[in-house]
């Protein structure tokens, strides 16, 4: 990696804002990502294994709320991938620091696999518990609505050309996006009353699910948030070390 | 009014293309534009218009006093030659399209619509809309393409009055307009490789 | 302000302009659904209000890919943000251009389709109610989409994949005001929704909208 | 050592096979795209600086 | 003749160049109709095939818009037509290349779609094949219309409006075909027409649509 | 393969434009057309290319030996330099596209995309493409928009290469070329107001 070696250190902001410098980032990065990817590995593998083989079956459920493990914690990384997203998004908008947009490009394909893997689960899940694959229960529906926001996202990134152009474009429409989002969200509520689970992992005893069930999910939670750590931060390397070798092949296309 | 520019340094595609430019365009005065294909000239009219930001450096005296014609003329096809002066005209608060007709000896052509002309009418046109804009400064991208040589002493003429008038003129241009003007060659002004400051590819360099 | 909704207007009217185009699309999109359900009256009288909210909403989609391309492509837009007229302003009016003549004409023309599909009587207010509310916000979303992938060529079906989910709430609200009143039941709350989301887009979609366009222009 | 998943077996493997694999296509692209990225960067790079 | 379908291959993966757009647009439609007819499902299920099919023609109408226009105004197709390729040739494999990046991953996508709007199970194998014996004529027909309004600006919807009528018979065939499959019903008939109307009009309609574009490019 | 024209009348709109044109062009010849704006250059090109049926006369000599090159350039702005020019080799069922990046200094701006370049460089690329058509006869309408000095000299070299080769060339323009060439002034062809053979609006009237 030669690229610390050839790079001047002009007025660089210090403290949190400092890694809003593509190198200083990667540097980090660099060093941070084997702990990353490590934890993430542990535990998925942990919490996947101790819930697919370690935990009873559910009176009601039988063997299905086995897909918890997965369906729970994808659904919740596909909601804080588009809020992360929309964080990245302001950020370039107010301070205009690169590494913030190219985050919100890295993690919105994350963000759509999360989605497909919330939804596949769910639908598969869904089957043996509603009788049907789908039901438009608002739940569900704001998660399609979600995905068609992200495909939307990703398809406008690809479209354009010029990087910043499309750090801006793509930052107004998760903004605005955002704010429909949530307006679908209760639209969809007013529209039809569901038959999805309510909050189960909310603090309050009653309503919770029981421990042998709680603990190993909570673990592959844990697993998906480094897993999308690790895969934003690896990615937003990616599209860094490109925009880098774009930057240089410009300056040499003009010699 | 004059148009002051001071050390600028204008972008395209996040690449800085010209640096350190400096000069200033005084009313009655006219400035060429020249360098060669790739030079910048392009970006720099645009930065000067306010379509694009400048990476650095300053301009004054630009706001709302600039008429910008580019590379296309923002004509209608389906509109008549009248109709899409009189709307530009509107648009910048304007009344009396006569003088711009006259200049570009359109008067033939008033009533046929704008797709049905050949590419020098249309250019033609597009010109004459400097005329109805009323803004002092006018800032010109190779405005004499397609022109056979009476319409481009027409619009030597029709800058010329501008000038009288009290307005000026920025014009990029690669052939000879018979102009008394000054003559700004940007060649020199290209930016340098290693130049860092600003650009939006500057952080990944 | 004036001069730019005449000529939006004009150029709509003049030849291949595409006034009546959207019209047509919405007819034939409702022509066509009994072919693809087959031509059972009570299934499609129990569709009707939805899938003329759907063809309305997609007939004005489709019209949006004119609604700028065009001046950006012959240089009118860089000249009219170089022009004394605030972006916002401009780009409100093309707006208004647009629900001119492409949401009031399907308004309009809604009631007639609704006999194609059979649908029941007391709907008929309802549904030309619910469209006169939702389509002005249709217009000013889609004015948003437009702004975004205009510097794509043919952005067409992109801007469409944009645009739809912004849609859905005035869908749900719209679609739901008329299909409660086709089956006779309250539909006060999905109107005042309905009204709520159109102003509040009308008041702030512009700023959106013109925010897109400066940084296509750029 | 399998644990019986009695009627539901399609469901749960279903749901666990596609999301595992789903995940590791997503890992391989990303880290197969993070490689090919080096690269490129690393080739630009060494072209540069042999180019003064 | 390979030179140019590798080109609008490689044009439509590029950055903006439209791949996967035709089946977002699927997508979306399909999912907007439940919010238009609402969330009722043995209702979605009955109207499944036809809504299936005709959100498939829509998106392959809405991707035509680029299949000849961008040529046009870049000046390709004059420097095409005077090329030593016959336009007829030219033009069917273009109609090949909209099919590999429109038609062909709408028909993939149809099943998934199918979930969406509890389409019956026996429908899957009935709608998939109905749609991978119908698109070809979609695009086929589809080029015709984009090289009769290739002269107008933004003829996109003006296209769509010459071009529906004609999808006709192939929409009616082929929803058919998913309708009788969807409800066990048999299907030979209709899918034996629909294979007719396929290969006919792959054979005649190549030339119609140089037909049409000589007259345009003049 | 000498073009011959004879008695030609072309026609743009339902109005015929020039009329009663005879010319030749053989190997090794090149022909500039003149005309004011609007005097009908274009149509007459557009004609001989085959892009349009002429109301009347003759033109031997043009099937599949004439290249065209028009006021737009046919470029795919995502496809490179070096794509764009491939697909027309291929096209025309020729192979190297070297001689003809090389004639207009194309090399540093092969792997460009074609959106990116200047409107000059963007020129340049266009009129490299018939280096790669191989056919014999040039018509070129105003090649020289949008080119700098250098580069109109760079264009006049590859017709003098191309003339030399046994090809031939006729284009439309409006400044002076330094070739040596024939000149046909189309302004005296200017068709009749009441001629009426042929037009498309001749049996209404
Ligand atoms: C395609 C179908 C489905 C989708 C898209 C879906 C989506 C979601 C979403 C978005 C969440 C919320 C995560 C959060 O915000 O915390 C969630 C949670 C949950 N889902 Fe589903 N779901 C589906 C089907 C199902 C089915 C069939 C079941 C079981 C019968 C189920 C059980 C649960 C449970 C138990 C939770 C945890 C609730 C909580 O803690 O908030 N889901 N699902
Ligand atoms: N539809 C139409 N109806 C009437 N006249 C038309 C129509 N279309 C074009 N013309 C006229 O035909 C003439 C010939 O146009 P053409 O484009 O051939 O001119 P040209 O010699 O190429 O001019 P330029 O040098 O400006 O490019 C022009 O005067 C034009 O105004
Ligand atoms: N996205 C991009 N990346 C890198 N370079 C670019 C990009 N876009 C444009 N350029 C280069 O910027 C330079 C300036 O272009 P500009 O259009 O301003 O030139 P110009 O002086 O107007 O030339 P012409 O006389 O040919 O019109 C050109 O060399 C062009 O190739
Ligand atoms: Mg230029
Ligand atoms: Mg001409």
């Amino acid at each position: 990696m030669s690229l610390t070696e050839d790079t001047p250190t002009p007025k660089r902001p210090s403290g949190f804002w400092s890694y809003a410098n593509p190198v200083k980032f990667l540097g980090l990065s660099e060093r941070i990502l084997p702990a990353f990817w490590g934890l993430a590995a542990v535990s998925l593998i942990v919490g996947l294994i101790w819930g697919f083989f370690f935990t009873p079956d559910d009176f009601r459920q039988g063997s299905t709320v086995k897909i918890i493990y997965l369906h729970v914690p994808s659904a919740l990384m596909a909601i804080n991938a588009w809020f992360m997203m929309l964080v990245a998004s302001l950020i370039w908008i107010v301070r205009r620091h690169h590494v913030s947009a190219l985050a919100a490009k890295a993690a919105a394909p994350v963000g759509v696999v999360m989605t497909l893997i919330a939804l596949f689960t769910g639908a598969v899940w869904g089957q043996p518990m509603w009788g049907t694959w789908w039901a438009w229960d608002p739940r569900l529906t704001s998660f399609l609505i979600l995905f068609l926001f992200y495909l939307g996202y990703i398809a406008l990134w690809e479209a354009i050309e010029d990087p910043d152009t499309a750090a801006d474009l793509t930052s107004v429409l998760c903004l605005v996006g955002s704010v429909f989002a949530v307006l679908s969200r209760y639209a969809v509520n007013f529209w039809n009353q569901g038959l999805h689970q309510g909050a189960s992992l909310s603090l309050d005893k009653e309503e919770n699910v029981a421990d042998v069930f709680y603990i190993p999910l909570l673990v592959c939670i844990a697993g998906f948030v480094f897993l999308f750590l690790a895969l934003v931060l690896y990615r937003t390397g990616t599209e860094i070390r490109l925009r880098r070798a774009r930057a240089l092949q410009a300056r040499e296309a003009r010699t | 009014m004059t148009l002051t520019i001071r050390d600028l340094c204008v972008a395209r595609g996040g690449v800085p293309i010209l640096e350190g430019l400096s000069f200033s365009l005084a009313p009655g005065q006219a400035l060429i534009l020249r360098g060669p294909n790739g030079a910048g000239k392009t970006t720099l009219l645009r930065t000067l218009a306010g379509l694009q930001p400048p990476l650095s450096g300053q301009i004054d005296g630009a706001e709302e006093q600039i008429a910008y014609s580019g590379h296309s003329d923002g004509l209608k096809s389906m509109l008549s030659v009248t109709e899409n002066l009189t709307f530009w005209a509107d648009v910048f608060g304007q009344r009396d399209i006569a003088p711009a007709i006259a200049a570009f000896s359109l008067e033939g052509l008033k009533d046929r619509l704008a797709g049905t002309l050949s590419a020098g009418q249309k250019r033609r046109l597009g010109l004459a809309r400097m005329l109805v804009t009323g803004r002092p400064i006018w800032v010109m991208d190779e405005p004499t393409v397609s022109l056979d040589v009476d319409a481009v002493a027409q619009f030597a003429k029709a800058v010329q009055g501008h000038l009288h008038a009290g307005g000026a003129a920025l014009i990029a241009t690669h052939i000879d307009l018979h102009l008394e003007a000054d003559m700004l060659d940007v060649t020199p002004y290209r930016a340098a490789l290693d130049l860092r400051a600003g650009a939006s590819d500057e952080a990944f360099l | 302000m004036r001069a730019l909704l005449t000529r939006d207007l004009m150029l709509a009217f003049r030849a291949g302009g595409g006034f009546g185009l959207g019209l047509a699309f919405f007819l034939i999109v409702t022509v066509l659904v009994p072919f693809g359900v087959g031509p059972n009256s009570e299934l499609l009288s129990r569709i009707a209000p939805g899938i003329l909210w759907l063809g309305a909403l997609l007939a004005c989609l489709l019209s949006l890919d004119r609604l700028l391309a065009l001046d950006w492509e012959d240089g009118t837009l860089d000249l009219l943000a170089t022009s004394p007229l605030p972006l916002e302003a401009a780009l409100s009016i093309k707006a208004l251009a647009h629900w001119i003549t492409t949401g009031l004409p399907l308004v309009l023309a809604a009631p007639v389709l609704g006999i194609l599909l059979n649908l029941p009587t007391p709907g008929y207010t309802w549904l030309v109610l619910s469209l006169l509310l939702g389509t002005p916000a249709l217009s000013v979303i889609g004015t948003f989409g437009a702004a975004l992938t205009v510097g794509v060529k043919r952005g067409g079906l992109l801007m469409s994949l944009l645009v739809l989910p912004l849609y859905v709430p005035t869908l749900i609200f719209g679609a739901e005001a008329a299909r409660r009143g086709a089956t006779g039941m309250d539909t006060t709350t999905s109107l005042l929704m309905l009204a709520g989301i159109t102003a509040g887009v009308i008041a702030i979609m512009p700023f959106a909208s013109a925010a897109a366009l400066r940084v296509n222009l750029r | 050592m399998m644990p019986d998943l009695g009627k539901y077996a399609d469901a749960v493997l279903s749901a666990y096979g596609v999301s595992i694999l789903l995940i590791m296509l997503l890992v391989i692209i990303t880290l197969r795209k993070g490689r090919a990225a080096r690269a490129a960067l690393e080739a630009v790079e060494t072209r540069s600086k042999k180019n003064g």
